[in-house]
């Protein structure tokens, strides 16, 4: 006989200032089997679980439903808090009284008609649970780390220095990601590559770390712990080993006009090139698309000149197939092109520029050895604009959030020009300052007071080119919207920053959630910023929402805990809610007839026929069998099944049949 | 239900935008890219950003400078604020809005006399004759906003050039339009 | 016929098959099924209008498999069948010798499955003519009096399974009918019950209905309940583009997908 | 495909000109321009600046009348005439009761059937897949073309070329031998309807417009709109006055560039007309 | 008539409209209180029995929503419930039964509003359409007739 309590929580008033609680456990307590039904202010307080446990034992509940908050928030705290008062963590349901009922309706009596109706869903459906145990999975104590910037070798030293092994993949020849373009970093002014390129070279000789450049993930399949991913090492046209990366290839390539990546277009390269001297590894790759060889059949300079005979033309791309444990994803961010701003003349005119490019001309390495010229024609630019938010909350034309770095870097801009042209004028049109960190306003506040930053609240409306100068037309809208024309020699606009290519298709391919702008989405706003929905998926840096450089490495180290935590056991337990194929005794041995229909519906490749077979060897009977250890119970073979021969634990057709019914009619 | 819907209905001049041209003045946060395009921001009293923060205050002193000012006349519907604004309000349909308000609550600015005046000709000339009758329009504007000498230079050149004719255009229905008029008349 | 009978002969002969799955005339002159296992019997074999019940659904009945290798009289609905049903596990092809019957009921050489499957692909594989003629009337009517007509043909339904019974893709050793943890279908035979059993028998046939009409010929009560499958034959061709019964190795378009598969009803 | 034109009141009047180029290019072309019968005023800016039932049941009017005649698609080559019929579609769309309610006042039946056409579609369409071989002398000039306001804005409403930096009539010019100029004053307003009401705010808007096509080098202003080419031709001298200048540069609509370049003469294209003397041809 | 509740049931997947729905509530954005929901691992799991046996019981309306296609958890779970609904809903069309009484729909789990607005929406429509007294004729008459075979 089924005993079941109710527990019926206010969440502070949150359900209970539209749901009449006092009335729902009233109703509820009345149905049959139903032993215990009672409420409380807090149940996830430490109170109201011990509520639950003494009630476990005092009424002796074969199942209890928690009717508080959605189960995807608190399901676990309460299966655990059933589990310490010695009731099987499965007999425990809850019902969404606050996401789905009291945040989204008006206080009234249909309301809590619709909590009772949630809860005795509930109870009806845990009365036919059953108790489970734990499905225990062996742990590969490989961690893959997908993306090469500051994130990602971050979370790859953190992880490997606890003494895992560690593979990183970058589909660029080098890693370093947007940090090595950087000139320099805000509130320090620190050179960026002097803080970054010890920690890549670090990345290149951790034992517990390999590195593969050039490398893209082709396929991921498995789960937590279990992971196989196919990754593509894509064909650098070259023997690594055999080049010692001289770099004569590179000088003597006939191939130079290539707007090289690195310098945002600022500047060229060859066909086989080293990104940047700072690379790692320093070792050239032959770009396919521009290589005189590749597209003409004729040349291999590269080769004659090779001192090693390093050179591969035939080189063909390699598939990796690699047993992976756990994988942190740190693919970054890339910036909004500016071209969608044509009022902007971002593209029609030289002396606009974005954010990055401006980066590349302030730094010592970049294409102007670090003076700020104008691309037009190499003068120094005697008055300069920087434009905020140009493409942020601007859900017209760009994207509705806030990019939440362009202030910052805004203010590095302006303050690193001032710097280098100290007669020079700089004006920055802006919305609102965000400069929230640890000396961050200070640093805003030093730009304006220290370097005489001319800051003007408003957005620009239109840039137009006469004379060699750049008109920008805006407003002071501190001064009620009165207008503001600049003469400037140069533009340069804080584009927004947005999801890196290929983001949405990696995240298909590993089956985490991401967001309407194509950033990965987080398990928990608050509570899982770096765990995804997918188990053994963790995010670090930007691919979540643009971050700037400490905010990528805390979290980034903040993976690196989780997979190391996760590394820590030799095995990992698992919710047994996966599908069963029934068994019965001979000569039935189970109602499944074998037609085979749920095998390719199983994204897991967790089916197969099994065969019965008589005393003398004959086989006389086929009948699906679900490998335990890869099902992730989502159920499709069940409902493709036409002899109901497969059901789903904790999803039963007995549990969703009694919800369906319990959610439609009175008791 | 929207969000939205929990608030009483306002009775101010904001509310009466949302209701009836579906534009949520909060929706502004004041960058001022519309003044900084408009191409009368200059002569208006209160450039189109400052109209919204107006609007945005939901006081009847501020709603009153709103109805009064010059600036709601000034507007000439080229929609550069619309085609430039990052929250895709639309001034223009605010601004029409506002002007049938300041009509009907009689607080209409009086520099906006001529463009008025204009107005109300160019639709006298249509609702007898169908069609724009150019003379007559000049002179009945001529009559409405007593600028007699405006314009006389005009004529001739316009006359040799074939531009001004002095019959009107009529359309055969002329029937239709007046009651196209009369229908679409304040009741 | 000669020849029919001269190959059934020489096949139970030669020992290649143990029974000749066939018709003969029953004794009010009907044809009915017949199951020869003796090669002196096979004269009794007859093929020709009368024959027009899918014998494929024998080929799952244990009590035939158990005979061992048998040789079926095939017109092109049990020759569909039989792919289906190695494509579904249930009958291995190298068991089964096809006695394949043309539509100008002449014996055919059907040597193999590839032969089968080159002489499915040239038929034409809609569903009959007269039944395409009541599909379009039905179609062409408003929802309302659909569910009208239906209703009425429903509450004649006496719940027999004869429909079931008749079918050889029915093959499973417990139907859904039969499972009562939870009771999928009301046992009673009335509107509901009958209305919701036709529904999940058609489901349980889309994309695996080769078109016999088996079902509704069976039918005490004349419920034309092949309508409903051969409908969802319909669609299954017009969305996915698939005639079932066509190949020894058929997905059921019901475990497959296209990620661009088109609908327009999901918002 | 029927094709109607509805050519606006402006056309009839003060824009012959540029009514005499469009007939002249269908003629040239072969184009079939059906004239929508008894075809009222659109209401123009006086209308939805007064009363908004008002601006949408007057371009209703006409196009219910289109509807009926058959016509297909309309080309409507006076920008201002463009933008409220493509507005008053649109509207009437998104609004199911307030088209009932149209339908109501012009007591037709209104559909939203038409295809809308302005002067650069329909040129598009019709004349520069066939330009080239008729182009006898090429307009070999450097040339500004402003696209004004009515013509790209609001530009998610008429869905049309971009309403920054348009490109679609630079392209047209190009195929006649036209060099675009880089060109920032292309939809900035010249100041439209206030023309009889504000001259002084149309002289300085339209001044500035001008000033930057000389600016730039241009040899003429290209447009498509007869109220941008009444301010900026017809209203010269008060322009001339305002700013103290003597500008000469001519004001040319796209569709007369083309009758040059097709050897049509200046006065079939109605080039006559205009208040500043045309010398380029 | 006027007094109608419509009784809506929602089979939606955990990943991302069931996630999507508790944003709704997150963000306090206001729906109608017809709407129940039934929590799946995936929409794949969903048999189109339950969808009658809604209907059975007394539902007006149903919505059936998961992960918009590429993005289930599952990988493909949403692209079998996919096909399941193309032939389903060809199946009830052809037998008259009302398929504007079913809302299929794609609700990510970052589409909070979204969620309201196929609640509204459906709730709105179902509305209009009154209870779904065909359906319930249907059983009521099957039960009066058991109870004259008692």
């Amino acid at each position: 006989m089924a005993r079941i309590g109710v527990f019926v929580c206010h969440c502070g008033e949150n359900i209970s200032a539209t749901v009449d609680c006092g009335k729902v456990a009233e109703t509820i307590g009345k149905l049959k089997h139903v032993a215990l039904s009672t409420e409380y202010k807090y149940m996830c307080s430490d109170p109201g679980q011990t509520l639950i446990k003494e009630a476990i034992k005092e009424h002796n509940l074969t199942g209890v439903v928690v009717s508080a908050c959605s189960p995807r928030m608190h399901e676990p705290t309460f299966r655990k808090a059933c589990a310490e008062g010695g009731l099987n963590p499965f007999l425990c349901e809850m019902a969404n009284l606050r996401e789905h009922c009291s945040w989204v309706h008006e206080k009234n009596e249909l309301t809590t008609e619709k909590a009772i109706d949630i809860v005795r869903t509930q109870v009806e459906k845990v009365k036919l649970n059953s108790a489970l145990q734990p499905i225990k999975v062996p742990v590969t104590k490989t961690a893959m780390v997908i993306g090469g910037g500051i994130a990602g070798i971050q979370s790859a030293l953190d992880i490997a220095n606890c003494g895992h092994k560690v593979i990183m993949i970058e589909r660029s020849p080098s890693i370093g990601g947007h940090m090595s373009q950087l000139s320099e970093t805000f509130p320090t002014l620190d050179c960026s590559q002097c803080i970054l390129t010890p920690r890549m070279v670090e990345v290149a000789q951790h034992p517990n770390i390999t590195l593969y450049t050039y490398a893209e993930v082709e396929s991921v399949e498995g789960f937590i712990g279990n992971f196989k991913v196919k990754v593509r090492k894509k064909a650098k046209s070259l023997d690594e080993k055999a080049c010692t990366g001289c770099g004569l290839c590179t000088t003597k390539c006939p191939q130079k006009k290539i707007p090289n990546e690195f310098e945002q277009g600022m500047g060229m390269r060859p066909a086989i090139y080293v990104p940047f001297p700072q690379a790692v590894p320093n070792r050239p790759v032959i770009d396919k698309e521009h290589c005189t060889y590749y597209l003409k059949g004729k040349c291999k300079i590269c080769e004659i000149v090779c001192p090693t005979k390093a050179i591969r033309f035939d080189q063909p791309d390699e598939i990796l197939e690699l047993e992976i444990g756990a994988i942190v994803v740190a693919t970054g961010f890339d910036i909004k092109h500016a071209d969608f701003f044509p009022e902007y003349g971002y593209g029609r005119y030289k002396d606009i520029i974005d954010g990055l490019q401006f980066e590349r001309l302030a730094s010592a390495s970049g294409p102007t050895s670090g003076a700020i010229l104008r691309p037009s024609d190499g003068k120094v630019p005697k008055n300069i604009v920087f434009i905020a938010c140009a493409g942020s909350r601007d859900p017209a034309k760009g994207i509705a959030y806030c990019s939440k770095i362009c202030c910052m870097y805004t203010a590095k801009h302006a303050m690193l020009y001032k710097h280098k042209v100290h007669e020079g004028k700089a004006h920055v049109f802006y919305m609102d300052i965000r400069s929230g960190g640890k000396n961050y306003d200070e640093f805003v506040r030093r730009a304006i007071e220290e370097d005489h930053v001319n800051y003007i609240r408003g957005r620009v409306s239109t840039i137009f080119e006469r004379d060699g100068k750049l008109f920008v037309k805006g407003v002071d809208t501190l001064l009620g919207a009165m207008p503001v024309e600049i003469e400037a020699d140069m533009v340069v606009l804080a584009t927004a920053g947005v999801a890196n290519s290929g983001a949405e298709d990696l995240a298909q391919k590993l089956h985490v959630s991401y967001d309407s702008h194509k950033f990965f989405a987080e398990a928990h706003p608050k509570l899982k910023p770096v765990e995804t929905n997918t188990a053994g998926i963790f995010l670090a840096g930007a691919c979540q929402n643009p971050k700037d450089i400490p905010d990528s490495v805390s979290q980034a180290s903040g993976a690196a805990v989780k997979v190391a935590a996760l590394f820590s056991q030799s095995e990992l337990t698992r919710e047994p809610l996966v599908a069963v194929v029934n068994r019965t005794s001979p000569p039935l041995y189970s109602t499944c007839v074998a037609c085979g229909m749920c095998k390719p519906v199983c994204p897991y490749q967790a089916i197969e026929l099994e065969e019965f077979k008589a005393r003398d060897g004959r086989v006389v009977k086929k009948a699906a069998r679900i490998n335990e250890g890869l099902c992730q119970g989502c159920g499709t073979c069940v409902a493709v099944c036409r002899s109901k021969s497969i059901d789903l634990l904790g999803y039963s057709n007995n549990q969703v049949y009694a919800e369906v019914v319990a959610l439609l009619n009175d008791y | 239900m929207s969000h939205s819907e929990h608030h009483t209905e306002r009775n101010n001049l904001a509310g009466g935008i949302e209701k009836n041209v579906g534009v949520l003045t909060q929706k502004c946060y004041q960058c001022g890219k519309c003044s900084a395009g408009c191409p009368v921001a200059d002569q208006m009293d209160f450039p189109p950003s400052m109209v919204l923060r107006l609007l945005q205050t939901e006081t009847p002193e501020n709603d009153d400078k709103v109805l009064r000012s010059h600036s709601i006349w000034l507007c000439i519907a080229c929609e550069m604020c619309l085609s430039r604004c990052p929250m895709e309000i639309d001034i223009p349909s605010m601004m029409d809005y506002l002007r049938q308000s300041s009509r009907t609550e009689k607080k209409v600015n009086k520099k906006a006399k001529n463009i008025i005046a204009f107005h109300k000709s160019f639709l006298n000339s249509i609702r007898y004759t169908g069609r724009l009758f150019e003379l007559g329009l000049i002179i009945d504007y001529k009559r409405q906003s007593l600028n007699l000498m405006q314009d006389v230079s005009l004529a001739p050149k316009m006359i040799s050039r074939g531009k001004l004719h002095f019959i009107p255009n009529m359309i055969k229905d002329t029937g239709h339009m007046a009651r196209i008029f009369k229908k679409t008349s304040k009741k | 016929m000669t020849n029919l009978i001269n190959r059934a002969k020489e096949l139970l002969e030669n020992g290649t098959v143990k029974v000749v799955i066939g018709y003969e005339a029953g004794p009010t002159g009907l044809a009915r099924p017949a199951f020869i296992t003796d090669p002196a019997k096979a004269g009794k074999l007859i093929y020709d209008d009368r024959c027009v019940q899918n014998l494929a659904v024998y080929l799952t009945k244990a009590e035939v498999k158990n005979l061992g290798k048998m040789a079926i009289v095939s017109t092109l609905p049990v020759m569909r069948s039989i792919m289906m049903l190695i494509s579904e596990h249930q009958v291995m092809g190298d068991n089964i010798v096809v006695l394949g019957i043309s539509t100008e009921k002449e014996l055919l050489d059907i040597a193999d499955i590839g032969v089968m499957k080159g002489y499915i692909e040239k038929c034409d594989l809609r569903n009959p003519e007269k039944d395409r003629e009541t599909l379009a009337m039905l179609n062409a009517l408003t929802p309302a009096e659909r569910f009208a007509w239906w209703q009425k043909e429903m509450e004649k339904c006496i719940k027999c399974y004869a429909c079931r019974q008749a079918c050889p893709m029915c093959y499973c050793i417990r139907c859904t009918v039969e499972v009562n943890q939870p009771q999928w279908i009301p046992v009673q035979a009335n509107p509901h019950g009958s209305t919701e059993w036709h529904i999940l028998r058609a489901m349980h046939l889309a994309g695996r209905c080769i078109s016999c009409g088996e079902c509704g010929r069976a039918c005490p009560v004349g419920i034309p309940c092949h309508l409903l499958t051969m409908q969802l034959a319909d669609q299954v061709n017009n969305y996915f583009h698939v005639h079932a019964g066509t190949s020894d190795n058929m997905t059921s378009v019901l475990s497959t997908y296209e990620p661009n598969d088109k609908e327009s009803f999901i918002i | 495909m029927k094709t109607g034109i509805y050519p606006g009141c402006s056309l009839t009047g003060s824009a012959r000109d540029y009514n005499e180029s469009v007939f002249a290019l269908a003629e040239a072309f072969g184009l079939e321009l059906n004239q929508i019968p008894d075809w009222n005023c659109c209401g123009a800016t006086a209308a939805h600046n007064l009363n908004k039932e008002l601006s949408l049941a007057l371009p209703a009017r006409i196009l219910a009348i289109a509807e009926k005649n058959g016509i297909d698609e309309i080309i409507v080559p006076c920008a201002a005439c463009y933008s409220r019929l493509v507005v008053t579609q649109h509207e009437l769309k998104k609004n199911p009761e307030l088209k009932n309610r149209i339908n109501e006042v012009i007591e037709m039946d209104y559909r939203g059937t038409s295809k809308i056409l302005n002067v650069i579609e329909w040129i598009d369409k019709y004349i520069i897949p066939v330009v080239a071989e008729k182009t006898v002398k090429p307009f070999n000039y450097k040339v500004a073309c402003y696209y004004g306001c009515l013509l790209v804005r609001p530009n998610k409403v008429l869905n049309y070329d971009r309403a920054e930096d348009p490109q679609t009539m630079d392209v047209v010019m190009t195929k006649i031998g036209a060099v675009p100029v880089d060109y920032p004053y292309k939809t900035e307003c010249c100041g439209a309807g206030f023309s009889v009401s504000r001259t002084d705010i149309v002289s300085k808007l339209s001044g500035k417009i001008i000033e930057d096509a000389e600016y730039r080098g241009a040899d003429a202003i290209i447009v498509a709109c007869p109220m941008c080419h009444s301010n900026l031709d017809m209203r010269r001298p008060d322009i001339n006055k305002y700013w103290a200048t003597e500008y000469k540069i001519p004001v040319i609509f796209v569709t007369q560039a083309i009758g040059l370049a097709i050897g049509l003469s200046p006065e079939k294209v109605g080039l006559k007309r205009h208040f500043v003397d045309v010398k380029i041809s | 008539m006027s007094d109608f509740e419509p009784k809506v049931v929602a089979f939606v997947c955990n990943w991302c409209t069931y996630a999507g729905a508790d944003l709704t509530g997150t963000s306090r954005i206001k729906y109608a209180s017809n709407v129940k929901i039934i929590r799946f691992p995936c929409t794949g799991r969903i048999d189109f029995m339950l969808l009658l046996k809604a209907f059975a019981n007394g539902a007006d309306g149903i919505i059936v929503s998961g992960c918009h296609p590429n993005d289930c958890h599952y990988t493909s779970g949403n692209f079998h419930a996919k096909r399941r609904w193309i032939m389903f809903k060809e199946l009830m069309d052809f037998m008259g039964i009302d398929m504007n009484r079913i809302t299929f729909s794609w609700v990510s789990a970052a589409e909070g509003a979204r969620w309201a607005d196929v609640v509204n929406s459906t709730v709105t429509r179902i509305r209009e359409l009154g209870p779904y007294v065909s359906y319930k004729e249907l059983v009521n008459k099957s039960v009066e007739e058991e109870v004259k075979n008692d």
